[in-house]
């Protein structure tokens, strides 16, 4: 959609891509990363009786534009010991990974990067990458820390992805999409159409659905939040324990990579679990371009409804780190494999039987 | 409940050579002096002996007494010469609630005393401690390495009164 | 054909974010597994014992300070004692109640950084600063006192450097009235959260039995469940006249003895301190705070070896004097020094994590350990 | 000293304006060492704490030499701990700052004269750019000694001579 328009624009395929692609990127991560340290920052902040950033622009608006600044103009340290090739790939690769995943992600119903049909998996298969790059860069670190925060991180992500998956298999066996923005729009503008109200459906299959959606959302939300490493689950780079885990020894912009690629993540798992149980970019109540007959508008208010959704739930993975304590590794490795999937398996039986049977 | 004086009846009854002294006079504790190397035999049987149960060790100390000749090095630096170091144990019981302190003197030139490590697990550290801070070798001591300071510290023990500090470490000047 | 595995060794510290300071563990992992773990102190070796032979008696005072720094209040208090019982000095009862009353808020302001950093630990930030706010509180009555933050100088050989601030009965009573309620957030909060308990019930298992023979004293041997308190078992200063209770680990949420234990005994014993607080603000009498300060304080050759209860357990002083102005040896039998010995022995078998949570739950000071 | 420091000879408006910005994102933006050595770590703690909030000015603890712009020296700096701070200096990355905080690590304080195993000043090993006072010097102290290192790098410059402002 927003390739077309800008094919239009310019005339060439090529630029076309690149600025599509370039998009999300300085409209929206960026911005967005920044925004969001902030707002760790000071949601922290007030949760502890503090202020947070006060002196960098009015209450430290400009707090995180300061940090990345320094951060990019930090010295680069290498040392000898570090396998350099991986040690200089690994942040890219985290960043492209979780970069990537916005090319799907429906913003609104034409601020969308890339229609494509697999659009679920696409997301599931790309953010796997991250996984790829942390283990590089605690191997390529040629430091304990590292490469225990590594280990912990892969073995991880991928236990986690497990729930996750079998989550989406079955919104897919209720929706019969993969794409994210159909599987938007079949859930239509009102509340009550969203997923974890069970879906645009009626009669008794919405009364047994919705308890079983409200369990899905709740088990792909944990679980997502294993896959971005926010507390209970930040065990790879658990600060008490190994230092700052898989990038301890990434400096300046390297370390600004993790940074960022770490809040995009945020947002993207954010938009993973919005898009799927509530409802993606569609607004609760209807729109006001409809009420007002101004079609323009819906676009508008759609990627503000989305963004809106993201943060909230972003706003929710923070405050649970700032309350909760950090599981042990085994004890994570428990309540993925002995919780999470028997109960994830569970709700897609029960569920692939409603769909048969009703 | 026992007396430091009935204590000191049954240990002179049982070890009699090992045992020397009660010293009573001087402010504000008694304590039993011992000797050097029966000080593990001593600590054992007052640990595991009905009626004693001392199960617990507060305080193990090495003191420089001091008590030796002062001399003059050719560095014009005042060292002891001859004279004693001492180690003073506290014990004391947690069910029979009574307490005992105990004293062995060493030679300064080769201080050696038996280790009670292995009696209470506590010792292992104060032992050190002590190996550390006035050069007392502990016998049997299972690990005796310096605690407090570096390892590779090679200017003595600090805590002896005629200790000389270095005036370099690894490139740093040390004095003020 | 087995594969072929090797032990990993890990350093934990000197600088390391959960090691309270400069302590350094050798940690022999297999995997997480650990096989064994060797502390190495001494990197906060200050020579406290030798300057207290260069000093004169009141003069070693500031430096007893700066041992236990979490807890000053009750270090002056221990060294005072010792050389009142050595001289044979009665001082007078409004100094005993005061010296209890700043002992016990200086319990509970150490407790409240090593619950605070505990949570830390663990990983819930948050308590952390909760606690350090409530500390500030207690820390602004020991300024308004006697002028400093956290090394006070307050208590003397034979009475004590100021009288109470007038606003300081008040201020105090306000302050207990608030930090209840905050107790119970705090308990809210951390205590039964489940994932903390996950975390520190049956871990570090220290059985009674064990805990007497490595000489463990304070919180850590109660949590074990030993009613050893030496305010109790071998009372100094007045406080058989107060009513608290000793609290022990019962096992209630795992074993006995675990880090669990240990962490809500502290959290009892703040509760206990503020009844002790609560008595003796109510009995305190009137009178002179220096009138039995001696002019010259010179004892009588002899030893001693005097004790009391500070937040982490039995702080002994062995003085022995020569019968002139300086002593002729301190020693400082730190409660610390002697609780770290056993995390060798506690750490056997657990995982990395563990190790920061058995760590902080036998709430080390390093500059009582090192001295 | 970053990459760029001291790389100019001659001053002009965009370098004066690069100056401006980097200086500004420097001192806004001092990641303290989470690394504390004695009582001063207390104070600097209760500093990080509710009550004085040092993220007011833009500073939190990161637990990595690797990522951390400032290193507060906060206590006593012992013989055996010595090298091992001035391995953890030389472990941060440019531009690095260095607070002594307190007595002991700017002279060895109360620990001068009879501390055989005390080092009598950090600035033997490492260099130091504030010096606060105090034993344990305060929190509104230790805030001060952050302005001071704030107003420090205002003036530091990609030039090599700049004239003083």
């Amino acid at each position: 959609m927003i390739y077309d328009w800008l094919f239009r624009l310019t005339g060439s395929e090529t630029a076309a891509a690149i600025i599509q692609s370039l998009l999300p990127l300085f409209l929206f991560i960026l911005p967005f990363a920044l925004f969001a340290v902030l707002l760790e920052r000071k949601v922290s902040a007030h949760m502890q009786d503090r202020l947070g950033p006060m002196r960098v622009g009015y209450h430290g608006i400009l707090q995180t534009v300061a940090d990345i600044i320094k951060l990019v103009q930090k010295e680069d340290i290498v040392a000898k010991d570090n396998d350099r090739l991986f040690f200089d790939l690994s942040p890219v690769i985290v960043f492209t990974g979780s970069y990537a995943a916005f090319a799907v992600i429906p913003f609104s119903g034409i601020f969308l990067g890339s229609n494509i049909d697999l659009g679920l998996i696409y997301i599931v298969a790309v953010t796997g990458l991250v996984v790829a790059g942390i283990l590089m860069g605690g191997w390529a670190s040629n430091n304990k820390y590292s490469l225990l925060g590594a280990m912990r991180a892969a073995a991880q992500i991928i236990s986690y992805e497990i729930p996750t998956l079998l989550i989406i298999l079955v919104v897919i066996m209720v929706s019969g999409t993969l794409n994210l923005y159909t599987l938007s729009e079949w859930q239509t503008s009102y509340f009550w159409n969203w997923l974890i109200l069970g879906g645009p459906v009626f009669g008794i299959e919405k009364l047994l659905f919705i308890p079983l959606m409200m369990m899905s959302a709740l088990i792909i939300f944990t679980s997502t939040l294993a896959e971005v490493n926010r507390t209970p689950f930040d065990i790879p780079e658990a600060e008490s324990e190994l230092v700052s885990g898989y990038h301890t020894e990434y400096s300046g912009m390297k370390f600004a990579m993790f940074f960022l690629a770490e809040y995009a993540n945020m947002f993207a798992v954010a938009a993973i679990v919005s898009a799927l149980f509530f409802g993606g970019f569609q607004s609760p109540f209807g729109y006001l371009g409809d009420l007002f007959n101004l079609p323009w508008l819906i676009p508008i208010e759609q990627f503000f409804w989305f963004t809106v959704k993201g943060i909230f739930f972003v706003f929710v993975q923070m405050w649970l780190r700032w309350t909760l304590p950090r599981f042990r590794v085994d004890q994570l490795m428990t309540f993925c494999w002995k919780y999470l999937i028997p109960f994830a398996f569970v709700i897609l039986i029960i569920v692939g039987l409603i769909t048969v049977l009703v | 409940m026992k007396t430091a004086e009935e204590i000191f009846e049954s240990l002179k009854t049982k070890f009699s050579e090992a045992v020397i002294t009660l010293i009573t006079d001087k402010p504000v504790e008694a304590f039993i002096e011992a000797a050097p190397m029966e000080i593990d035999k001593v600590c054992l049987y007052l640990r595991d002996e009905e009626g004693f149960e001392f199960n617990s060790l507060m305080n193990l100390s090495g003191v420089d007494d001091a008590n030796g000749e002062k001399v003059k090095d050719e560095n014009d630096n005042e060292i002891i010469k001859g004279g004693t170091l001492s180690v003073y144990y506290h014990l004391e019981s947690t069910n029979l609630k009574h307490k005992i302190t105990l004293k062995v003197s060493t030679d300064r030139e080769n201080p050696e005393v038996a280790s009670v490590e292995e009696i209470w697990r506590t010792a292992d550290w104060h032992e050190r401690e002590a190996y550390d801070m006035f050069g007392i070798k502990f016998l049997n001591h299972h690990n005796l390495i310096r605690i407090l300071m570096p390892y590779d510290w090679d200017a003595g023990h600090p805590l002896r009164k005629d200790y000389q500090n270095p005036e370099f470490y690894k490139g740093m000047k040390v004095p003020y | 054909m087995a594969l072929k595995t090797e032990e990993m060794v890990l350093n934990m510290g000197p600088q390391h974010p959960s090691t309270h300071g400069v302590l350094r563990l050798e940690l022999k992992l297999e995997g997480e597994i650990i096989n064994d773990v060797i502390p190495h102190i001494g990197y906060l070796h200050r020579c406290f014992e030798k300057h207290a032979e260069a000093m004169t008696y009141p003069q070693v005072i500031p430096y007893t300070d700066r041992l236990d720094y979490l807890a000053s209040m009750y270090n002056e208090f221990g060294y005072a004692l010792a050389i009142e019982r050595l001289m044979g000095i009665e001082v007078p009862e409004r100094v005993e109640y005061i010296r209890v009353i700043m002992g016990e808020f200086q319990r509970i302001a150490s407790h409240l950084v090593a619950l605070g950093t505990y949570g830390a630990d663990i990983g819930a930030f948050t308590p952390f600063l909760f606690c350090f706010r409530d500390r500030e509180r207690i820390l602004h009555l020991f300024e308004i006192t006697c002028g400093a933050r956290l090394l006070y100088n307050y208590i003397w050989i034979g009475g004590l450097s100021h009288d109470l601030h007038p606003d300081f009965i008040r201020k105090s009573k306000e302050f207990i009235k608030d930090f209840r309620p905050n107790l119970k957030e705090l308990n809210e909060l951390l205590t039964y959260n489940q994932i903390f308990i996950d975390r520190t019930a049956n871990v570090g298992i220290l059985p009674a039995e064990t805990a007497i023979n490595y000489g463990i004293s304070g919180p850590s041997l109660r949590g074990s469940g030993v009613k050893w308190d030496i305010r109790r078992n071998d009372p100094y200063s007045i406080y058989d006249k107060f009513d608290f209770e000793i609290p022990v680990g019962t096992g209630e949420k795992g074993t006995a003895g675990d880090c669990w234990d240990r962490y809500y005994v502290r959290i009892r014993e703040m509760e206990e301190s503020l009844k002790i607080i609560e008595q003796a603000i109510e009995q305190i009498p009137q009178g002179d705070v220096s009138s039995a300060i001696p002019r010259r304080v010179k004892p009588p050759a002899g030893q001693i070896y005097s004790r009391v209860e500070t937040p982490r357990g039995e702080l002994g002083y062995f003085i022995i004097s020569d019968g002139s102005v300086n002593p002729q040896r301190v020693k400082v039998r730190a409660p610390s020094f002697v609780n770290l010995e056993v995390i060798g022995e506690l750490c056997k078998g657990h995982m990395v994590a563990d190790v920061i949570a058995i760590l902080g739950s036998i709430d080390i000071v390093l500059g009582e350990i090192d001295r | 000293m970053g990459l760029l420091d001291k790389q100019f000879t001659d001053e002009n408006i965009i370098i004066t304006k690069v100056d401006d910005l980097l200086n500004w994102a420097r001192l806004s933006s001092l990641w303290q060492m989470g690394f504390g050595l004695a009582c001063c770590a207390i104070e600097m703690m209760a500093t990080s704490a509710s009550h004085y909030d040092f993220d007011r000015f833009g500073v939190i603890p990161r637990p990595s030499p690797r990522q951390s712009d400032v290193i507060i020296i906060s206590g006593t700096v012992t013989l055996k701990m010595a090298l091992r701070i001035k391995r953890l200096y030389e472990q941060m990355p440019d531009p690095k700052y260095v607070i002594s905080m307190g007595s002991c690590s700017n002279s060895g304080g109360p620990y001068w004269e009879h501390g055989y195993h005390v080092l009598k000043g950090v600035d033997r090993v490492i260099p130091v750019d504030v010096y606060v006072p105090g034993c344990p010097p305060r929190p509104e102290a230790l805030l001060e000694g952050l302005l001071k290192l704030q107003e420090k790098i205002r003036n530091e410059s990609l030039v090599i001579n700049k004239k003083s402002a």
